[in-house]
């Protein structure tokens, strides 16, 4: 099974092959024998080359479903990654950027106490358009496009789910 | 006064925390929950559990006629307050009291003299115990620099209505004193609409050490040592421990006393905590003082093996102090971490929602105070801290070991979590030399992990995760044309984040 | 000696104990497993990890080559053999020695002289360490009589070819010596075919009670107080302490003096354990000695504050002790339950399986060492010991009350375990008051617990499990006729038993 | 929904009944108002008159299909019985006794090390048949019934899963 592994800017070509009971990792056509078993639930104890890593697996929301975006916790820290199917990617044509853009989505549940910004407003990127409070605290939500609020989808006092659209900004230009 | 049964006014890990140290003295216990709640540890470990309202504190933990309703309810004729809700509320500590439960914290007035910070300042220089040299009226430009000159540079200007670093100034020499005086003042007239200015001793690169007292009812006081909290992030403490790098035997005394003096003053009763600012020179100032129990108290349990909350319960019940102060014991060094429900890569964004996996580490001499279970929910509506992770050894070093080796083995999942963020502290130089400061996280030093040296490891996992969806949807045939979508549903539900 | 990376020639808590202190050392773990613990917790842990064969232990664990393979494969320079498996094995630390390996434990000639009970006991009476009196030869009635009168009544009569207590007679007075005699004789010759018998003086109701002791490569000997494990079943140990509730510190000073006169007698190095009987009147006789850390070593840990495992990698490096005798600390009281995958309404029947649930109890001074997770495999091959819950307190009953507390937190799914056992011996009289010996558990005061006042909760779960194994029964249309079947077969993925 | 509660040799009608929300447990016709939460799999919540008790499940094997058989860990010890529903019950006619009766089954799995008897022997109540080790520790396994030893299902030597059957005696006369 092939996959693009995409880290930061960075892509590789990754496989992993299961055959006879023996699993082969193929990491940029140069392979590994690995023995790796799936202890709990999403955590996973691997064997490579002798060293031994247990790695906790948890996957994490993507706007592109073709993207699977994954946060892997290993004994040193956390390593973020999306894996894509290729073929996938040759379906999809020009790739994953673009889609959710401009959209400001709710990080975290939580309440909406302060919206800052109106439709028709101009912003900034980096101009904090609302204010959530979680756990006792209010956190900025800052905007990363700059254009002009086409929609706001909450109102103030309103409770929302991670991943809920909070305001809509019109890219510039 | 009778203990005989407790409720418990609070929730996480300090609900826990009491309830462990009530089934050890064989007393019941009664939790309460608001809507949140229901599925919470401290709910599950009580003996009995009733329901007091919607998730907001102040419709439910905070609301004192519901906490009464229920101790009538359960027949509990003591109360522990926890720390924060109602811990430091002088009403509700009267309103126990009339009603006939024994409230675990000191008397009302203790808590009302203590719960300003400029009557408690007032209490400490009349007790004789140190606090920040200063002026704290407001003069015209050459009073306060003779004052400045009186109480020695450097010094701080301070807007008498100010806050939050606003006219705040700070002056190293007399020869800036003018221009700063000036810009101050024009500050303070900007943000406040009044350019009073007064003149405090400046504490520069201030340790936050704290000393933990112990009063009964007999007048019998003891201090059991102290802590230093001056790991902070945004005035939050991050990092507690006990005893501190920076106290010597002669300081340590010299503060202990201090701290016994301000107890004394007010006739206290309890545990209370009196918190100092210290300078490099070994200088300490009282600050204010806290009337209950500390979220840190674990540090000083290790270090002198005794149960604070016990020692609560036993000066509830009108007992006298088990120990000395000859007797207290000083044995080695504790480490806490606070484990918080936020995210170290996005500010430290608070990360509320479903622990999907834990496992807390073990092993000799690691201690976690936790509130949460596997498949708990950590509530949007409470503070973040969901565990308090504490480490002792003989030495500070080997406490810090400790504590490296136990964080390595905390998982948790479902939720960002500080873990990394307190490995990273674990092997930061000045931590580990003990040059402590309050302002020593303000330039951050934590940083997004990159690209570590076991990519392969975590990407092998991913795979087996992306085989095994891809096994499954191929076993699925009757899913027909619509396949491919309901395989990466089961993707979708694995999606936590 | 380098020790710059350990290969732990083990597996279960053990393993992930030494594992521990390694991470806190910062020195790198190899692992090694056979066929049943690929997913054990030792191997999750450690740094490294190599399949060393089939389960039998005497296919994989105890087989020398094996474990000298893969040090070679991985380079590691140290072996620590943990308990158990080639920890006494004077020919594996030999080996070890030959191939330039670090046995992190005594030198063979040690492991060779204390390995023998009859060698062992010769060294001891040289050393001047007491033994229990007794002419370890045959010899006419007569002469038996008359050293039966030297050694003091009550005496045994021990078979010299026995063994399982045949052939032993407990004689109290001279008047029942010869009756006696005869028929140990007689039992003797019919059980072995020799009617040679012996006699040795009697402890009635012995408590077992061991001295840690720690030497160095310089000639240093310390010992680390002791231990009393006089609870056991069938010869097992159940529940260890320290310090021991019968040892005065006279007592102490006297046996720990004595247990360094065997140690030094054969230039003992590393961790061990010299086991005594000791009487009601505080005599005290030399039994065996552990040439290897012991299961129940956590108790020396808590009374002292020390790492047993560390000090035996700094001795093992060629360092000194890092402390003199008069330095040893002795804090408070610590108790250590062992927690086994057994039945104790079966008549302690093992019960490997999968665990399919596991809290572990935390909070103050509670320490679980355990070997497994939730969804681990007990294996059947191996020793079902799957954890050790320890505490401390100031005070014994302080400790015994932690440990009450603790069990009531620990919660085990999928096999049976011994954990409501120990909650009934927290609460045994002779064991609260500390009136221990080796036989009190042999009149068993366990009894399988009857219907209990709470019931109607235990009923209620599973009716609500009922209920909702009919309503998913009801929800699946689609399995048509065969649907009650199908819907209880879920019921029968519920059956862990 | 109603149930026979079986605990040794007693059994009592109980009931529970899930309505607006609302739980109420009846037990011997008297009702008590419950709340009660499955906070992990097998592991529930309980509120009865304001006692909190928190219950751990476990499913145990029973000889008859319809008689489902729990073991339930709560903080004082385990308690053990089963359920049947009334309805089946009455279609089943007799009641569970005799079912696995003369069946000495393995009570863990293990290894058989030792047959001590062979078919068309006579055995006694409290006879060791067999010899099992797990775990280093032999077992002695006795029968629970007096007649004859009819077949042995199992060889020295053989591995067996818990529940196996290794030996049948026919019941005396």
């Amino acid at each position: 099974m092939k996959r693009t592994l995409l880290i930061g800017k960075d892509s590789h070509d990754v496989e992993m092959l299961h055959q006879d009971g023996a699993t082969t990792l193929i990491w940029e056509g140069e392979s590994h024998s690995i023995d790796i078993l799936e202890l709990e639930p999403g955590c996973y104890s691997i064997l490579l080359e002798g060293r031994s890593v247990e790695v906790r697996l948890d996957g994490a929301k993507s706007p592109d479903p073709d993207t699977h975006a994954y946060r892997a916790m290993l004994y040193d820290g956390a390593y973020e990654f999306a894996l894509v199917d290729p073929r996938r990617a040759l379906l999809a044509g020009g790739g994953a950027a673009g889609a959710g853009g401009g959209v400001l989505a709710a990080p975290m549940p939580g309440k909406v106490v302060k919206l800052l910004v109106a439709p028709g407003d101009t912003v900034q990127e980096g101009q904090t358009l609302l204010v959530m409070e979680a756990m006792k605290m209010q956190n900025e939500l800052k905007t990363t496009t700059t254009g002009t609020v086409k929609t706001v989808h909450v109102q103030e006092g309103a409770t929302v789910e991670t991943g809920a659209s909070l305001i809509t900004v019109a890219p510039e230009g | 006064m009778p203990v005989t049964k407790i409720l418990i006014a609070n929730r996480g890990e300090i609900a826990v925390r009491v309830i462990r140290t009530c089934r050890e003295m064989g007393i019941p216990t009664v939790a309460v929950y608001s809507e949140a709640d229901r599925g919470a540890l401290h709910v599950r470990m009580a003996d009995e559990a009733y329901f007091i309202g919607p998730a907001a504190a102040r419709e439910s933990y905070l609301v004192l006629e519901k906490i009464l309703d229920v101790c009538k309810r359960s027949g509990a004729d003591a109360v522990h307050p926890g720390y924060g809700f109602l811990s430091e509320n002088a009403e509700a500590a009267k309103a126990f009291e009339a009603a006939g439960i024994t409230f675990i914290g000191p008397r009302p007035e203790c808590i009302v003299s203590m719960g300003s910070k400029t009557a408690a300042r007032e209490v400490a220089i009349a007790a004789g115990c140190p606090v920040v040299p200063g002026i704290q009226e407001t003069m015209a430009d050459d009073e306060l620099l003779a004052a400045a000159q009186k109480i020695g540079f450097p010094v701080m200007l301070k807007a008498a209505m100010g806050g939050g670093g606003k006219g705040m100034r700070l002056v190293h020499k007399p020869e800036e004193f003018a221009s700063s005086l000036a810009r101050a003042r024009g500050e303070a007239l900007s943000s406040f609409g009044d350019d009073s200015v007064y003149v405090e001793k400046a504490i520069v690169q201030p340790r936050h050490i704290e000393i933990q007292v112990f009063s009964d009812k007999h007048g019998n006081h003891v201090y059991l040592h102290e802590r230093e909290c001056s790991v902070q992030r945004r005035h939050q403490k991050v990092i507690e421990e006990a005893p501190s790098p920076h106290v010597t035997p002669e300081m340590r005394k010299a503060m202990g006393e201090a701290a016994l003096k301000v107890a004394r003053a007010v006739n206290y009763v309890g545990a209370g905590t009196v918190e100092f600012l210290a300078d490099a020179d070994r200088n300490f100032y009282f600050l204010e003082m806290n009337t209950r129990l500390q979220v840190e108290h674990p540090v000083t349990e290790w270090i002198t093996g005794l149960d604070l909350v016990k020692w609560q319960i036993l000066v509830a019940r009108g007992e006298k102090l088990p120990m000395t102060q000859e007797e207290i014991p000083l044995n080695g060094w504790a480490i806490e971490c606070r484990v918080y429900a936020e995210d170290p890569d996005k500010n430290f964004m608070p990360s509320p929602g479903k622990i999907t996996f834990l496992r807390t580490p073990s092993g000799r001499n690691v201690r976690d105070d936790g509130g949460v279970y596997e498949g708990a929910d950590v509530p949007m509506f409470y503070d973040p801290m969901i565990s308090k992770l504490s480490t002792w050894g003989p030495t500070r070093l080997e406490a810090i070991e400790r504590m490296r080796a136990a964080l390595g083995e905390y998982r948790i999942g479902g939720i960002r979590h500080n873990i990394a963020f307190h490995e990273a502290l674990m092997e930061h130089g000045p931590f580990r030399e003990g040059a402590l400061h309050t302002g020593m996280l303000d330039k951050p030093f934590w940083k997004k992990k990159e690209q570590g040296p076991d990519l392969k490891f975590a990407v092998a996992a991913a795979l087996l995760h992306e085989l095994e969806t891809e096994q499954r949807r191929a076993a699925q045939p009757a899913a027909g044309a619509g396949g491919t979508a309901d395989a990466w549903k089961q993707w979708g539900r694995f999606n936590r984040f």
